[in-house]
């Protein structure tokens, strides 16, 4: 690295500390830096291009997008809770032509390093999301949401279930660039994510997203019934960082090789700093955006801070490091 | 130019009847502000269990002065965010993001406009009012509200307009009544081309009506519930028909908080009407 | 109701409101005030008894104890996480006959109301524990942590597979007095917790206690290690009270008939009108304990409150109010 | 008497070298205080995120006064909690709930006693001097931290004590070292019967083995990480030998803080040693 010295963080502002090679890569993706957006929560890079440099993060990833237009879910959308929200957006999107068109094209033109997500209500769908990007230049990955109901299954969600996410996993891979990685995105609702994992891992995902948000609900204390539109929605924000990291984990600890785009919650350098030590290769920061519009960026140079705080010369170097050393015995599942 | 993200500090904290006045340093911000924008407030300090932030309407800026520029804010107290802000002290620090939204279009010419307020919703009139008159406008105010102590600025806002009329549900002060009860008079009386309203979406809703049926343009901004306001969620959407007649879910955070009247939907707010661009129904 | 009028809440706190009839009941025990302690989150109800009269409270839950002395787990054993905290206890007590000799007899004694929660590493852990109890008296209910890995089947833990839930249920079941009824308390971290509620019930469950902590991580950024002795842990407090509520949501809905005592992150009386306006009967105050000792009573005169200020004259109305309707659309499980 | 729970106003915030010392109102805390007690205070207001409490030993009690009774505390910086606490202002108000533990264990007759701080580990102390010496006992104070800025109350504390020792890790104050290296001498010089040690885990471990080889009776306030403070909670524990012989993890917010320096398995903290009551090698 041929990097400057910089000056460091809160905890010692006056020292010079070295930089820290911020490259990583999620399959063959290679990204010079590993923080990225998180689906939904920054569009399609645009409105925060106003607050920060886009093209210094690892990555946008777009909201994700399906085939056709769509409205969404009635308001309210959103419910405030301690150290988070609940989410029922409904997926509202313009649909798979016009986001090629119009977010793509403009991504493209800006020099961002883009994610694209696409999210189908059947395996078919997916297919040929995929297949539509196909031939669409400028895509660095495509993170496939499988947090959605199958219209073929009673509204079974796809990634609650090995099978049903393996199969749109397949529909991907199969119809995508084999150079792009797909990257799958995991709910945490499951009773066993590493099965999950392990499943959408030999359909061919390249690595994972971890995690989606987790199904949670508030009841408007007015209208004494569910404060959203969509009754149930999804948590996200710091409240879940836990369970985020957990996922992680035990993911890694399964599958040491494979990628993993860690998020949940990051509000910091030093949160994003736990996902990489639990394993994540790179980080996505969702919600937080909300509060903070530049907080992916400073996240990104609150973790080189913080990596070189610790010592750490390069962030691979970092990536799975908690998980190190003889003295950690077995994993145990109890709760109190 | 693109939305600042500061720190502001507190430089006073006053009460106006039901309301608190909340003034902050700002560098910076007066220069970008035009009636109509808002600001993004976080709430609850660093350790603050609160994520998102609140949305105020701008009130009043200074450009110059001792801090380097200051805004003001006007904050209802409705839940835990507001009932924080409104307990600040001087020197406390707020992060502010703004100015936000797209804000109310002026005429070009000079014009007759009334001007529309309900509880707080007065705030952004007074900047408005301020910028109609100095292009040659004729202003008329409506401030209306529950209860006189829900009125904001009522006695200030009379400078800037040639009438107030002011409503109560009441009759606490003025007129008795809806604004909606008054308007048809004042547009009449004062031949009005354009009417702007902020306030609450049903009196937003009544004063589209009368507008419509009076055929005179009408602007409101409207207040839907926000997570980012900086357009990158998709919470704060409300069916609003494009210029090509289709109807789409639309950000009131960036493409709003100032519609054109006749151009949202006010009695399907809430929904997904039918014929909105990607509606469940509307097959997908 | 005889009871007086009293003076409401921060809302208008002039006004005098009528009293609440707050009486409920978890299957066969009737009590007159629905809030509880959590298990775990109350020791056996001495410690609190300085801050607040614990016999006001619908009831105690005592600490989960298990057939022998446990010592519990190495600390660290909690870690302070947003709105939330994991801990990793690993059920550390005195073993049922210490726990009956001592905890129970002082209990009886100061006329609490209890509810012993149990826990065991087999089935056969279980039944022991019930046929221990069923002899004792000033027993109300037994819950049932089934939160605990099965050593007899590689850890899995009982709560996340309906087959060993439901046995553990069956065996504490056949064991128990018939009068004594049992709670089973379930984890939100599986796949579907309706399937999980519908099998202990049929085991012969006669309620629910809705959530036990969900399986967190924090990884300390002094040591690049997890910060709890145990690796993962429990998250409890406000932060997973949305997840909660949906868990206590969707059980509802589907066993209207099924007594829920909620909890997860309930800090206030607006906040447990949440549980009961979902589907619960009572509520458990757990964590929100440590910030507060004097929690429990206070949420449950706040929960008076603010039943009286939206027009219940009595508890039981509230139960699954926020179900009612025809306008409330079938629940989707999307997630975004 | 149970412990009190209140919301205290800050009355004054002082630095003292690395550390800040609050006051704050709380009326009824000093009549049940002893020294070794500590308070237990919520951190982030109303709409915090950090949901628990965070431990201060008590360091002096006013019964009277203007406030009807305060209690001072002194906090070194540690994390989120402590930086938000020594960021107070006058007048802000802070829930407290205290006091809580068991506190030290007073000689029955005049005894010879050494007291060791350990960096804020000093606070404690002074009300446990001032009572030692009302007892008519002879108190010599060993006081230890890494630097000079680290040390807490030198001072003031040398009026309670018959000679005050000071140990810095770098020689910055006193003599260069640790607390250990100068007991020995003034056991010796002290004919100590009694030693009181608060401070880092790491020191109190290495009094209590100088104090053991030294046969002098000792006692230690330990800190542990505590999430609820009142005993319920269970995470708080550490090895402990009962009178019976028998090790116990056993709860330090109220079977301690201060524990009998030769009970506590020191070398075994942060782990269940094999054979504990319930361990789970020691068949369950
Ligand atoms: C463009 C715009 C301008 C506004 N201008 C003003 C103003 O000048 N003065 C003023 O007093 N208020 C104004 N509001 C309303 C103000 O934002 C809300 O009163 C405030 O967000 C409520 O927060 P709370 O924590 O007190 O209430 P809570 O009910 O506790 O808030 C919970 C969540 O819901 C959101 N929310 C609740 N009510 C509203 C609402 N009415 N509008 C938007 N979000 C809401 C909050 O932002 C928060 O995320 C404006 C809102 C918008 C959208
Ligand atoms: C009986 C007792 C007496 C104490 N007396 C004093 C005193 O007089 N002055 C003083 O400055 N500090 C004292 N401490 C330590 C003080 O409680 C911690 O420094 C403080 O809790 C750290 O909180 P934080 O938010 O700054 O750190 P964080 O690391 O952000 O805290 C995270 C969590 O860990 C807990 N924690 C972290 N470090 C400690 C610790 N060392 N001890 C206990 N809990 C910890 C916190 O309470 C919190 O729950 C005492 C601790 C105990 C147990
Ligand atoms: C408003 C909102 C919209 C979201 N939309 C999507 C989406 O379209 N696709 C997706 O895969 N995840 C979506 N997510 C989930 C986030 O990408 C992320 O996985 C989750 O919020 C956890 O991260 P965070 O806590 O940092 O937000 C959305 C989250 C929020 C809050
Ligand atoms: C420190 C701690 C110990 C707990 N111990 C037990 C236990 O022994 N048995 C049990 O069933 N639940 C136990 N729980 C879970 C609580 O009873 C409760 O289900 C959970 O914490 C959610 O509620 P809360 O957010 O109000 O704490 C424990 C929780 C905490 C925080
Ligand atoms: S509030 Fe997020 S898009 Fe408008
Ligand atoms: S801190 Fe809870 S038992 Fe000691």
């Amino acid at each position: 690295m041929s990097r400057a010295l910089f000056a460091s963080g809160p905890l010692d502002p006056g020292a010079l500390l070295p930089a820290v090679d911020m490259s990583t890569s999620i399959g063959s993706f290679e990204t010079p830096a590993p923080v990225f957006t998180a689906s939904g929560c920054a569009a399609a890079g645009k409105e925060l291009d106003q607050f920060f440099d886009i093209t210094e993060l690892g990555g946008i990833v777009t909201k994700s997008v399906m085939m056709a237009a769509r409205s969404g879910r009635a308001t309210p959308r959103m419910a405030e809770t301690p150290s988070g929200m609940l989410n029922s957006i409904g997926l509202q999107g313009p649909g798979i032509d016009a986001f090629i068109e119009q977010d793509l094209a403009w991504l493209r033109q800006r020099g961002a390093r883009t994610v694209v997500s696409i999210a189908g209500g059947s395996v078919d769908e997916y297919a040929k999301l995929a297949s539509k990007l196909r031939s669409v230049e400028g895509i660095s990955a495509i993170e496939v949401n499988i947090s959605c109901p199958n219209v073929e299954d009673r509204g079974q969600v796809f990634a609650c279930d090995p099978t049903a996410a393996s199969n749109v996993i397949q529909a991907v891979r199969r119809n995508s660039d084999i150079k792009t990685p797909i990257i799958a995105k995991l709910s945490p609702d499951v009773t066993d994510i590493v099965s999950i994992a392990g499943a959408v891992q030999r359909a061919g995902a390249d690595a994972l997203a971890v995690i989606n948000t987790t199904l949670g609900m508030v009841i408007d204390l007015d209208t004494l019934r569910p404060a959203l539109g969509g009754i149930t929605g999804g948590l996200s924000g710091p409240a879940i960082r836990p369970i985020a990291v957990r996922c992680v984990w035990q993911i890694h600890q399964a599958f040491p090789d494979l990628p993993i785009l860690g998020m949940g919650g990051i509000r910091s350098g030093q949160d994003a700093l736990q996902f990489i030590l639990a394993g994540a290769s790179a980080v996505s920061v969702g919600t937080v955006t909300f509060h903070d519009p530049s907080a992916p960026l400073r996240v990104q140079q609150e973790l080189e801070i913080a990596l070189a705080e610790r010592g750490f010369a390069t962030l691979r170097e970092a990536i799975g490091y908690g998980h190190r050393g003889p003295d950690i015995p077995e994993m145990i599942e109890e709760i109190e | 130019m693109p939305p600042l993200q500061l720190t502001g500090q507190v430089l006073d904290v006053r009460r106006a009847g039901m309301y608190t006045v909340l003034s902050l340093t700002a560098p910076g911000l007066a220069e970008r502000t035009r009636p109509g924008h808002f600001l993004n407030i976080g709430i609850g300090g660093e350790e603050s269990a609160l994520l998102l932030r609140r949305a105020f309407a701008i009130y009043q800026v200074q450009s110059r002065g001792v801090y380097g520029g200051s805004v003001d804010i006007v904050i209802g107290v409705h839940g835990k965010g507001t009932k924080w802000l409104v307990d600040r002290r001087r020197h406390d620090t707020l992060s502010i993001v703004g100015p936000l939204g797209r804000p109310f279009t002026l005429p070009k010419n000079p014009a007759n406009c009334i001007l529309v307020g309900g509880g707080y919703g007065t705030a952004p009139l007074f900047m408005l009012a301020d910028q109609l008159r100095e292009r040659g406008c004729r202003v008329d105010v409506i401030a209306g509200a529950a209860t006189e102590e829900k009125l904001f600025g009522t006695l200030e806002i009379k400078r800037a307009a040639s009438t107030l009329t002011v409503t109560t549900d009441d009759g606490s002060m003025g007129t008795q009544g809806r604004v909606t009860d008054v308007l048809d008079d004042v547009i009449t009386r004062s031949s009005a081309d354009v009417i702007y309203a902020c306030g609450p979406m049903a009196m937003l809703s009544a004063v589209a009506a009368v507008a419509a049926a009076r055929g005179v343009y009408v602007q409101c901004s409207v207040e839907e519930s926000m997570a980012c306001g900086i357009g990158v969620c998709m919470t704060c959407v409300l069916p609003v028909i494009g210029e090509d007649g289709i109807t789409r879910m639309v950000r009131s955070c960036v493409d709003g908080p100032v519609f054109r009247g006749d151009q949202v939907r006010w009695a399907d707010v809430g929904t997904i009407p039918i014929d909105t661009l990607g509606a469940p129904s509307g097959g997908n």
